[in-house]
């Protein structure tokens, strides 16, 4: 195809038309400080507070409990290690799980040096958290459970509701990595039981460095970035107006658009996994089967590597991602890919694609014809391939 | 992130296949790293490499310095193929991202095990020629450290 | 006046059209996640190092030294949260001023309660740092001094250069908040002896929600936010691909007017404060009346309190502020025109007016009119001056 | 932030002035904080405060609750001019901000200490008015925590 297709909507999404022209005015225009006294500032607040409060009804939240950051990664540190600090006193033990996204992970490893302990709960072959060594992990010391509500590389959703009965009976706060799922799936965090929540607007077609966490009323919680008043004293800096009111803007369509727009991805994801699965020898589907997001598919190519399928699908106009987007370039396979039990070099050829409403039935046509061309191709370069057939 | 030599080499690599009855073959890397690469070599009774075959299960950058380096020991002898460094493969393909520059040793490396092969099955020894390694990735450290 | 005179460009400045317009195909056409393999992505990558190019020559550093922040808070918590964490080993001393701004205080009071040391030297009535003071604070744990370019309340410049040559001969190593002077004032990290720079686009009419912290290569630091391997693994989350174009486009604009800028606030400002000091008795200045920003002003007037005076002015058009913009709606005076000196009642009524290269003479003579008549009314309001008059 | 009523009592301030020979002043607060407010009274052998002035030294909200303040006890006995509370006050003027509710008391506190003066100067004592207190933000507390 001439026209690029865009198949990686779980690394980013484009930013809404609408929501650029909703953040406009508020560069060149109104470009008060929201903390300054004069009213010119004062309709900036206003602004402010109107995109918080779209967040929190689409969470079922109360405004105050909606702060923001700069990113779905702040959100996850500032979740981490502010209640570490905040909580250090009833103990310095933390549940997580192994396919959680860096942000959480090496937040984690940091807080480890800083001589907190963590345990991994181990996933199973769907990419599900075993909920009894979830339980079976609780301490006296643990102070905090975060569990990720759906996975960015292989889309499986976490029994999020469980997790939030099991830390409230052990009486443990319980944070969520909601950065995929916000805006494609149902959340309720009073219903679920979340005590806390990240969310990054980049991934529901608002831009690329604005971020949230929502943190419920009572929780003690220190800041992690220090300094001015700003966000009720939690959250210092000058607040990113623009990105506010488009993140409200873009949450405000996502929430308007679900119903249909969750329908079609399924819809385009069914017709996919149907087609590769069918279609091509040596292939498996990594994630649940059913509860996973409407728009991701992760499959696994035996004897191929990811890199090299990744680039020559771009040479076809094909944007996609093996693993998550920020490890590509690095030599280890995905960690959510082995601790679903992948050996590493099926781990190795992995291809996710993650559709977005825009998407069409013809692109997803004319990908599987190229993948299925591309993974000929590739298999007939590989020496595994070669080994299989002589074997077999 | 790659040079226009690697993505012409990655996108019509040069003496991909096999090679019946080879003089050597050799296999290095492993699956685990991410990277396998085999080479077949033919070689005459002067020594000089008459034909060259590879297979890459590996990234772009894999495929491009086994393809690349299929080309340059071609037609060589044996001492001079001996002499062909990751250096010199990778300045013949203008660069590589320093991430992948591990490729380019690993396409050394399989001419080497190539080589060793036919010095084995020839019961003949190659001056400057060492046992190939069996994991060539295994002192290279994590490269990506992020706190 | 009909139209609003804004300033208040201290505490933020406009967006300039040019820089939105370069970043707008950012948003909705190249949106692609730069560290993605596909050519969509790599062209966002390739933007997003022209920016650090154009940042990196402007301090005379090295492209790789520049890392993005989304705030100039967080990059002041990163130099020193970072720093403290690394160079733990060496020693737990940190030293400060008394006068930094709030993203430097409130940070060194974190760390003061994860146990290190914190020193605040003082600055004498102009606001200069006493650098003997600062030298004889130096102990052999000491492993951070961090002092601000210039001051955001009062505009006074800091021997940077003399810190500089203190930090390095005592081998401490030296960060400076340059949030106020980046794009104001010449800087050149190398002649200066700065090791780490703290900067914030939205002061130099770039966006709000973008910083960068100045690294010299070599100085071990660890992350404050972890999690992917973005900013050469320094500094996690997706990038945020527009404002860091934008933030780029600033510096090369504020670069390439600065001798003009300079020259047309400096006449302005002293207009101004002839004007302000000949017509307004019982007023001061405060600040060094010629080691400041180019664009700063600051005044205090005896008898009245400064937001009483905002908002009468406020109501005239005029978009001023009382202190930093931060700390307005507290009751506590500046804390910086305590350092100076000021007793807390005229620290109180004091006014900060901080001008751009926008603003027009006439704008100046409406603003300095409005001041002496509100001033006016609001002494005669003033129980303070009714008993200075009495006991005159 | 703040409501239109507050907007309109601080740019258009009512009773702001003197009283010479008042039968009461009170002045309370402090420069330190920021806040001073003086209220002036002239009140008649029956009791009843014909005349009321003030001058306040503070922010928006400390001229406009002194200024409704002086409405609010104008033309009433001394008993009801005890009565006019701070929350009074806040409610005459359509709500304060949080960070400025302390104005309101202040305000209370004004009339009080002008009340007290009165008493005084008369030797009477006024049911239910205790001695002003010198510092009236002596017990709050800092209101931002930003760690
Ligand atoms: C000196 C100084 N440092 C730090 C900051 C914080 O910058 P930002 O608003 O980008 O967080 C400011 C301005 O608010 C400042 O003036
Ligand atoms: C599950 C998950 N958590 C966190 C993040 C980080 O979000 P951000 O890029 O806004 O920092 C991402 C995406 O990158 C994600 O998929």
């Amino acid at each position: 195809m001439e026209k690029k297709i865009y198949l990686d909507n779980a690394a980013t999404t484009k930013t809404r038309p609408e929501v650029v022209e909703a953040m406009l005015p508020y560069f060149s225009d109104m470009y008060g400080n929201p903390s300054s006294v004069y009213e010119f500032a004062a309709q900036n607040k206003k602004a402010i507070d109107e995109a918080r409060l779209i967040i929190a009804n689409a969470l079922g939240a109360d405004n105050s409990e909606v702060y923001f950051t700069a990113s779905g990664t702040e959100a996850d540190n500032w979740a981490l290690i502010a209640t570490a600090e905040a909580y250090e006193a009833k103990g310095n033990h933390i549940i997580t799980s192994k396919v959680e996204h860096h942000g959480i992970l090496h937040t984690c490893e940091y807080l480890q040096k800083r001589g907190f302990e963590v345990t991994y709960i181990d996933v199973d072959e769907n990419g599900v958290i075993k909920l009894e060594q979830l339980e079976k992990a609780i301490r006296p010391s643990t102070i905090l459970i975060s569990i990720m509500f759906a996975n960015n590389e292989i889309g499986t959703i976490q029994p999020i509701k469980e997790i939030g009965e099991i830390a409230k009976k052990h009486k443990v706060l319980f944070h969520t990595d909601a950065v995929q799922a916000f805006g494609q799936l149902d959340i309720n965090v009073k219903d679920l039981g979340i005590d806390m929540l990240s969310a990054s607007a980049h991934k529901l077609n608002g831009p690329k460095g604005i971020g949230f966490l929502y943190i419920r009323k009572g929780i003690r919680i220190r800041s992690l970035i220090h300094g001015g008043a700003q966000e009720r004293g939690r959250r210092a800096g000058t607040e990113n107006v623009p990105y506010i009111v488009g993140f409200g803007k873009a949450v405000q369509l996502a929430m308007d658009t679900r119903d249909e727009r969750v329908k079609k991805e399924i819809e385009l994801r069914e017709h996919l996994i149907k087609r590769i699965l069918t279609e091509i020898p040596y292939t498996r589907l990594n994630g649940h089967r059913k509860n996973r997001l409407p728009n991701n598919t992760n499959f696994s190519f035996q004897f191929i590597e990811g890199e090299s399928l990744l680039i020559m699908l771009d040479m076809k106009n094909i944007c996609a991602s093996s693993g998550s987007a920020c490890t590509s370039g690095s030599l280890d396979p995905s960690h959510v890919l082995l601790a679903i039990g992948l050996p590493h070099e099926i781990a190795h050829g992995s291809l996710r694609l993650t559709l977005s409403h825009e998407n069409t039935m013809d692109e997803i046509d004319y990908t599987v014809d190229s993948i299925k061309e591309v993974v000929d191709k590739l298999r007939k370069m590989s020496p595994l391939y070669e080994d299989f057939v002589r074997r077999r | 992130m790659y040079t226009k030599k690697v993505m012409d080499h990655f996108s019509n690599p040069r003496n991909m296949g096999e090679i019946e009855n080879p003089s050597g073959v050799g296999t290095v890397g492993n699956a685990k790293c991410g990277d396998i690469m085999r080479m077949y070599l033919d070689i005459d009774d002067d020594g000089i490499i008459q034909d060259v075959k590879f297979k890459t299960f590996g990234c772009g950058a894999a495929i491009a310095t086994s393809s690349i380096a299929t080309e340059l020991v071609k037609g060589k002898t044996v001492q001079d193929a001996l002499k062909v460094t990751n250096k010199a493969v990778v300045d013949a393909l203008d660069g590589l991202p320093p991430v992948k520059v591990h490729c380019s040793l690993l396409a050394e490396e399989a001419i080497h095990a190539a080589l060793w092969d036919y010095a084995e099955k020839n019961g003949i020894k190659i001056e400057g020629l060492e046992k190939p390694k069996d994991d060539i990735h295994e002192e290279e450290e994590d490269v990506t450290e992020s706190y």
